[in-house]
């Protein structure tokens, strides 16, 4: 579990985010909503540590995350799919999957294998340097570089981004089932709000740095004020 | 209160002369060493009461020996300095260094007619009155030093086959046409680049060196400067090469030759290599060692930790050398100085009285200096020693080599 | 500039892409002519950017030719396309980071008249002029677009959705024929999305659209004609209820939920 | 608007006094001092005036002109007062001043790193010896020009490669050449002189039209080299003139779209190729302009001068200056030209024994020491330093300029 | 076979091996900082040089050969950690200018500030083996005990460089740090300190080279004595690929062994005319070195 509370994060004078908080629970998915620059992103990387916060704490199952350096986080079993998918154009796919099963200490073999069976299109293309890739592709295989270490919370940027429909259903498929069996913590930025909704439990929407709502995905959903001024949705 | 023309830099009391040289930079190691040693012997003399009741002011600027460098604008910068020298209101330039970097402001201080004397290079440049009647050189030329070394080769080595390795430029073309002009053509001559030699760390001269084995020569004519010294002799060593080496006294000094072979299991390699001077040894028993001593032990500025034992070193000796020419000239030219004057004196007098082994004869036509010098031999890594004590003279033309005897190098009474 | 319409633009005549062993493009015929919006959509990895690619020059294709009809020539360099009539957008906003909006702008008629090398060093009359005369229509175009108000910025320091105006801005300057978006909707949020919609229909008088878009929502109002790729191959072409019916394009594509 | 008068109020009385001050430190005499305090404060003070930003807006390149022409003729006028031996240094720093605004346009602007630009400087320096030695009636400005287009060859020759190279690559190539240049030279010895170089063979005399300008019998030195620094001087000013052109031009966008996003510049129809080579040879043929503007002031040439750590100095005298500015370069050239006397003022405060290891090894310490610290803390230079201060008085937020448009300033 | 030994290819083969492998040697120490820090450093001759100095001239006095040689591969390390931690750090995502410039003005430092120290002069290094070439047969082959140390050294160096980047996770998250920090910190890779450690290892290498490069008895050790080898060496890595340790020693050698052979068949002042006109025509062939394999796309 993902404990947020009184979370102030600033650049130079301009503050993305003020007094945020908010829980994500255990093997659910909770998803981070609002219009472009309302600070979603900015969440994400305060809370593995790219970012430091001016005020507020982050705890994961009661350890203080503010104060962690990125790379301990990670090591925790937090794992971060960026904005922009942060595949290593230089490697291959299979060094960047090695790269992102390094720290759970798996038998790299297997872990590499599952993943190749759960993404096939990533199997046909493991000798491929990552810089080769569709759009799509990368959005694929940094997924795949994120669920190859097991891990227990999954902060994800954007994930559909790119995606074909029929993939964007099959990854969130899948993290659903995740989330389900493996006591998965799920945090899920999405601009497009009502595909978020569709599999969230959980929403907390965002505005210019504020929260604005912070309920069940279904009331979230039905709130006809947040949909039209918050979440750009067009009835 | 005279209608006399003022001579710049002369006062009743003073004369003020200048001179760039590398005081900074990658030639200041050793070089700084000539400027000082003369500066400590104008000192000397103005602490005897100056030359005719004048006190001499050596004004020196650095121009990093025209290598660029932070703090040094390279070329331009001995233009700039020697600019500096002309503002300051000099009578002459003594004893600046350089081949290209005197070349480079030698139109400079003609059109001013500011004399450029006693210039610190062999080169051949500095002997044309007709262009440049206030451009001195000082020291024996390259080529002159080439024609005594044909000299020796023909007699001792007559049959032997010659190689030679000179630098890519006057120092090795004016030393090649030496040796030529003295009978001996080498059968395989090789020029070395200098910008070559630097990069490559002196692995650039290797092959000329496989190529003189190869060429089973017996005797091998170098003029080098001690870093390429060092790679074609390091070179031969690595191929059991040894020739009988002949080195411009440029680049023999054994000290430094020595440098990089310190710490091998093996002797100095250079040992027993034929060099030449033109100055008096410095562990020969001479009258002007003893004075070199005694003026740079009372420059205690110039020289701190110089003391009773320490060597005194070629670069010394060579700075004292033309040192006590000027101001023998000047003592010379009597108690007006003008500068018709004292270029009159200069190509009309024969100095004897200097620490050289060959007179100082300047003429109207032959602006060139020493013109000979004597035979010695590297005899350990840190001396030499006259080879026979033979003194050669001899042109820079086709002039003939001849045995002189040596002048017995005198101090004169008010010098000492 | 009605009376360009239906003027086809560009023409893709059989197509083939081949990186190594990969075959990204195989075949692949269509084309696009003035004043229509076409789509073009696929799954992942299907060949879409590498087409959007064959057509701007960066990827040379294997076999085949790509024709721009209005200038009669094939197969360009990328610097060549604007003077064939054909402005891209990049993913992203691909905007000019380190220079103001402005000059962003003023950028996209990089290829006037009279802005070579003499008339830029020497400064002649003439170039002078030309160097107003860009600024100025700079100016409007952001202008035209709602977006003038931000001419003194940098890129960064604007709104995603404006700053996607600008890029269009951009393009806009070099008047062309066919303007080329890679993945426009991506990171608007659905206002933003319906305002930019109605943006290209606006655009689309003067010139012919070419879009490669995943979002559905967006795509199918939008567009008269659908070209769907799957493994570098042409699987369906025809208007949004068309594909949207065909059973190949929903296995391999959209999928049951549409 | 007043705000922002007041603001250049305070900046031109700064850069005054600084002026001043440096005047004294760097001159050797005193008179030197004022004459050059008076030249810095009457180029700063008219230039401010010139630059009043609703002139520059409506007519650049008039404003340019006016700039360039005033500036020239400011120095001009000046240099009939200064020791020759301030003129000699003056002439010596603009040539280099030369030499680094085109390297500030290749590096600042286009995003190339060069670091061959020294030899840049040895190919118009020799192209200049050799052709004066084969023809010595040219006249100069011919000769000149010649020498530019020596160097623009050897500067396209050297821009194909760097077409397909990227940072690295290209800054290695740039430093192969340079440290290979003086051993080329040497190669090449029967017509470079090998190791020894060349003289100019005849001594600088005024071409006769000039002659007349010059009043002889003054001081024998000024009337025979004055003319020197004043062709010298002109031709910066022309060089400047037309850099700033570019610098501000279609072209000069061209470069920064390049080294901003390769892509979106090549959509937008710049000939990525042709921008990069264009820049190399604009930026070799400024130096190659820079280095036979030194033969000619100083009648001779030497492979040891265009040795790689004139590359090096190049580099660091345009960082200290501002990489990617103009007034950077200017800032530089005096750098460069006065940096002698700086480092022996040093070694005389400091008390060092001037003859000793450490001072004779001064001028690299403080140089590397003052290039690493400005890349640090300022690495856009000394003129970056003006512009960060000008634009933070200037625009108190909302109207953001780039930074790019902030080195428009003028020569 | 004597006389193949002895002949003039043969010692030419030999000699340029013996060369081209110190090329090499510059080369992967350049090519393991640009992989673990995507930075071509400038000073990579001038630090290990220091090193050389402190280790081999200051510790001189006091031990034996091989103690020194520890003594200046551990200065060596700490220079190149020192280095990367107080210089080099805040450069990290700068425009490529500010690397160059900084390690530029650092390399003038480090000259400077060893010439003040040691003086310029040039200074002896003990070897604990002959640079006086072998005999065969009473005829010379190019090959002495020394230059067999400094082939066996490069081959042992290089080999153990290509087994950490290629089959190590080490080399993996070395390798990542420098391409993309953020995204390795997110995976758990401890970025500082695989930066650091990149240009440890770097300086190490090249201290190994530095030491065999001054043991050269052609030149001693100088404040300088790396200037001209960082030059072949960069062209080395060039022609290689900075992104290749295998590369950059294959490179080196071939380089070393055509330079041989121009400096005999044709003339030795045309050695670096050479050297520029390899690298050029093999850049233009191969931008990005002829072993990189990496071609990305660009939209
Ligand atoms: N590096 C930065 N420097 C300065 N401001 C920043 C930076 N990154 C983000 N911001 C600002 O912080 C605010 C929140 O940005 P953030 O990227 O978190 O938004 P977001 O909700 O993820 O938006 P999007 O949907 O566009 O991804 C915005 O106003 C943005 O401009
Ligand atoms: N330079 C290349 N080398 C090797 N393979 C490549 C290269 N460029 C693209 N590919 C491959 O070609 C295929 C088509 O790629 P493309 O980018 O065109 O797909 P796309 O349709 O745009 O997909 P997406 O919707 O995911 O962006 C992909 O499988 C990709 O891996
Ligand atoms: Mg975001
Ligand atoms: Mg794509």
């Amino acid at each position: 579990m993902i404990r947020v509370q009184g979370l102030t994060v600033a650049y130079g004078a301009v503050k993305a985010l003020v007094d945020v908080s908010f829980e994500a629970r255990t093997s659910a998915i909770t998803a981070v909503l609002g219009a472009n620059g309302a600070g979603k992103t900015t969440l994400l990387r305060t809370i593995s540590g790219l970012k430091t916060p001016v005020a507020g704490s982050i705890t994961h199952d009661e350890t203080e995350l503010t104060a962690m350096k990125t790379e301990d986080i990670a090591r925790m079993g937090i794992a971060h799919v960026p904005e922009g998918r942060g595949v290593i154009g230089e490697f291959t796919v299979e060094e960047n999957l090695r790269l992102g099963a390094l720290t759970a200490k798996l038998n790299a073999k297997q872990s590499l294998e599952n993943q190749y069976e759960r993404f096939p299109i990533l199997g046909e293309r493991r000798r491929q340097h990552a810089d080769q890739l569709s759009g799509g592709e990368r959005q694929i295989l940094s997924m795949a570089r994120a669920l190859i270490a097991n891990p227990s919370v999954l902060l994800l940027d954007e994930p559909s981004l790119g995606l074909a429909p029929l993939i964007t259903a099959q990854i969130m498929a899948t993290i659903k089932d995740l989330c389900a069996s493996d006591d998965l913590t799920v945090i899920l930025v999405e601009q497009n709000a009502s595909s978020a909704l569709r599999i969230a439990d959980h929403a907390v929407v965002l505005n210019v740095g504020h929260v604005v709502a912070n309920d069940v995905a279904s009331v979230v959903a039905e709130d006809e004020n947040l949909r039209q001024y918050y979440l750009g949705m067009v009835s | 209160a005279s209608a006399a023309p003022k001579t710049p830099g002369v006062t009743a009391t003073q004369i003020t002369i200048g001179a760039t040289v590398p005081i900074t930079g990658i030639a200041s190691p050793g070089y700084s060493d000539v400027s000082r040693a003369a500066n400590a012997v104008f000192n000397y003399v103005n602490k005897k009461g100056g030359v005719n009741g004048r006190k001499i002011k050596y004004i020196l600027k650095d121009d990093c020996y025209g290598t660029p460098g932070f703090g040094c604008t390279g070329i331009p910068n001995t233009a700039t300095q020697t600019r500096a020298l002309l503002s300051a209101g000099i009578f002459a330039t003594v004893g600046s260094l350089g081949t290209p970097t005197q070349d480079s402001v030698r139109t400079l201080l003609n059109s001013n007619h500011v004399p450029q004397l006693y210039v610190n290079s062999g080169s051949l440049d500095w002997n044309n009155p007709t262009k440049y009647p206030g451009l001195f050189g000082w020291q024996t030329s390259y080529n002159e030093e080439g024609k005594i070394f044909a000299q020796y080769i023909s007699a001792t080595y007559p049959t032997a086959n010659v190689c030679y390795l000179g630098q890519g430029d006057d120092f090795g073309s004016d030393g090649l046409a030496g040796l030529v002009a003295g009978g001996v053509t080498p059968m395989d001559e090789q020029l070395y680049s200098v910008g070559a030699l630097v990069v490559t760390q002196g692995a650039s001269i290797a092959p000329y060196v496989a190529r003189f084995q190869s060429d089973k020569c017996t005797v091998v004519v170098l003029d080098t400067i001690p870093g390429a010294t060092d790679a074609t002799l390091g070179a031969a060593l690595k191929l059991g090469y040894s020739p009988h080496w002949i080195i411009s006294s440029v680049g023999a000094d054994p000290v430094t030759v020595d440098q990089p072979f310190a710490s091998l299991p093996i002797p100095d390699p250079e040992i027993g290599a034929v060099s030449f001077s033109y100055l008096p040894a410095s562990s020969a028993t001479n009258a002007w060692n003893a004075w070199d001593r005694k003026v740079l032990l009372a420059d205690k500025k110039d020289f701190p930790n110089f003391t009773a034992t320490s060597p005194i070193t070629g670069n010394m000796t060579y700075g004292i050398g033309f040192a006590v020419a000027f101001v023998e000239a000047l003592k010379a030219t009597g108690k007006t100085v003008t500068r018709a004057g004292f270029l009159k004196t200069l190509t009309h007098l024969t100095l004897s009285q200097t620490p050289a082994l060959t007179p100082l004869r300047y003429t109207p036509t032959n602006h060139q200096g020493l013109s000979g010098g004597y035979l010695v031999k590297v005899t350990s890594s840190s001396a030499t020693a006259a080879l026979n004590g033979q003194v050669y003279t001899t042109d820079s033309g086709s002039g003939p080599v001849v045995k002189t005897k040596a002048v017995a190098p005198s101090i004169p009474a008010w010098l000492k | 500039m009605s009376e360009g319409s239906g003027q086809p633009i560009l023409a893709l005549d059989r197509v083939s892409v081949d990186f190594g062993g990969l075959r990204a493009l195989h075949d692949v015929s269509f084309g696009v002519a003035n004043g229509e919006i076409v789509g073009l959509i696929g799954p992942n990895g299907a060949g879409k950017t590498t087409a959007f690619n064959v057509v701007c020059g960066f990827v040379k294709p294997t076999a085949g030719v790509v024709r721009y009809p209005l200038i009669n020539k094939s197969n360009l360099r990328p610097n060549q396309l604007s003077r064939a009539g054909i402005a891209r957008t990049l993913q992203g906003v691909g905007l000019f980071t380190h220079c103001t909006v402005l000059e962003n702008v003023m950028a996209g008629g990089q290829t006037r008249p009279d802005g070579g090398f003499l008339n830029s060093f020497v400064a002649t009359p003439r170039g002078i002029r030309a160097e107003r005369r860009l600024r100025d229509d700079a100016m409007s175009t952001l202008a035209r677009l709602g977006v003038d108000n931000v001419a003194n910025q940098l890129p960064s320091a604007i709104p995603y959705g404006t700053a996607k105006k600008v890029s269009v801005a951009r393009a806009l300057m070099s008047q062309p024929s066919l303007l080329m978006l890679d993945e426009p909707a991506s990171g608007l949020d659905e206002s933003e999305l319906s305002e930019f919609a109605a943006m290209i229909l606006d655009l689309r008088s003067s010139m012919g659209v070419l879009l490669v878009e995943h979002n559905m929502e967006f795509v199918m109002p939008l567009v008269e004609r659908l070209v769907v790729l799957n493994f570098g191959e042409v699987i369906a072409e025809g208007t949004p209820t068309e594909v949207r019916n065909n059973d190949a394009v929903v296995a391999a594509y959209l999928g049951v939920a549409q | 608007m007043n705000r922002g008068l007041s603001s250049r109020r305070v900046i031109t009385t700064v850069a005054a006094v600084a002026a001043v001050a440096l005047s004294f430190i760097v001159t050797p005499s005193s008179r030197d001092g004022v004459a050059l305090a008076v030249l810095a404060t009457l180029t700063v003070i008219g230039g401010s005036v010139l630059l009043s930003s609703d002139l520059r807006r409506a007519h650049p390149v008039v404003t340019r002109a006016a700039t360039s022409t005033m500036a020239v003729s400011v120095s001009l006028v000046a240099t009939f007062f200064f020791s020759s031996t301030t003129n000699f240094n003056l002439a010596t720093g603009a040539a280099m001043a030369v030499t680094l605004v085109g390297l500030s346009f290749l590096t600042g602007v286009s995003g190339q790193v060069s670091l061959g630009n020294g030899a840049f400087m040895g190919v118009g320096a020799f192209a200049m010896a050799i052709w004066s030695n084969h023809h010595s009636t040219t006249p100069i400005v011919v000769t000149l020009l010649i020498s530019i287009v020596a160097g623009a060859l050897v500067g396209l020759l050297l821009g194909l490669p760097a077409t397909r190279l990227r940072g690295p690559y290209l800054a290695g190539m740039t430093l192969a050449f340079a440290v290979a240049f003086p051993a080329i030279l040497t190669y090449f010895n029967s017509w470079t002189g090998g190791d020894g170089g060349l003289q100019l063979p005849n001594a600088a005399t005024p071409p006769h039209w000039l002659r007349a300008l010059y009043v002889h019998g003054t001081t024998s030195l000024t009337s025979g080299t004055l003319w020197l620094t004043d062709i010298t001087l002109v031709a910066t000013g022309v060089a400047f003139f037309f850099m700033a052109n570019l610098f501000t031009s279609r072209v000069g966008r061209a470069m920064r779209l390049v080294r901003d996003n390769e892509v979106a510049a090549e959509l937008v129809g710049v000939n990525l190729n042709r921008a990069r080579v264009l820049a190399f040879v604009v930026s070799s043929s400024y130096a190659a302009l820079g280095g036979a503007l030194w033969t000619f002031l100083n009648n001779s040439v030497t492979p040891a001068t265009y040795s790689f750590a004139l590359s090096i100095v190049i580099l660091s005298v345009i960082v200290i200056g501002g990489i990617g500015t103009i007034p950077g370069a200017l800032i530089g050239g005096l750098v460069y030209a006065y940096s002698t006397n700086v480092i022996n003022w040093i070694t005389n405060q400091t008390g060092l024994n001037p003859q000793g290891n450490f001072a004779s090894q001064l001028n690299g310490i403080i140089f590397g020491g003052l290039l690493i610290v400005t890349m640090m803390l300022a690495p856009r230079g000394v003129a970056g330093v003006y512009y960060t201060f000008r634009h933070r008085r200037a625009s108190p937020g909302g109207d953001v300029k780039s930074p790019s448009e902030e080195t428009y300033a003028e020569a | 076979m004597d006389i193949f030994l002895t002949s003039r290819i043969a010692s030419d083969v030999l000699g340029g091996v013996t060369n081209g492998v110190i090329y090499g040697l510059v080369a992967l120490s350049l090519v393991l900082v640009w992989r673990s820090t995507g930075i071509l450093n400038f000073a990579q001759g001038a630090m290990p040089m220091m090193a050389t100095y402190v280790g081999m001239i200051a510790f001189g006095h006091f031990f034996g050969y091989w103690i020194c040689v520890v003594i200046a591969i551990l200065v060596g390390f700490l220079i190149g950690a020192g280095t990367e931690r107080v210089l080099v750090r805040p450069l990290y995502g700068k425009p490529e200018i500010n690397p160059v410039v900084v390690m530029v003005g650092f390399l003038t430092v480090l000259e400077a500030v060893a010439a003040a120290i040691w003086s310029s002069t040039p200074r002896s290094l003990t070897t604990p083996f002959s640079p006086i070439d072998f005999h065969l047969g009473g005829k010379p082959f190019a090959l002495s005990a020394f230059s067999l140390y400094q082939i066996v050294t490069a081959i042992v160096v290089m080999v153990a460089v290509a087994v950490l980047f290629r089959f190590t996770n080490l080399g993996l998250q070395l390798r990542a740090s420098a391409l993309a920090p953020e995204v390795s910190r997110l995976l758990g890779v401890r970025v500082n300190r695989m930066l650091t450690l990149g240009w440890t290892l770097s300086t190490g290498v090249g201290t190994i080279t530095a030491i065999l490069v001054s043991s050269n008895f052609f030149t001693g050790l100088t404040p300088q004595v790396m200037d001209g080898i960082f030059a072949f060496g960069f062209i080395a890595a060039a022609v290689g690929g900075l992104d290749s340790p295998v590369g950059s020693i294959v490179a080196g050698v071939v380089i070393g062994i055509i330079l041989q052979f121009v400096g005999d068949y044709v003339n030795s002042n045309a050695i670096i005319l050479v050297a520029l006109f390899i690298l050029i025509v093999s850049l233009m062939a191969r931008p990005n070195g002829v072993f990189s394999v990496v071609k990305a796309r660009r939209v």
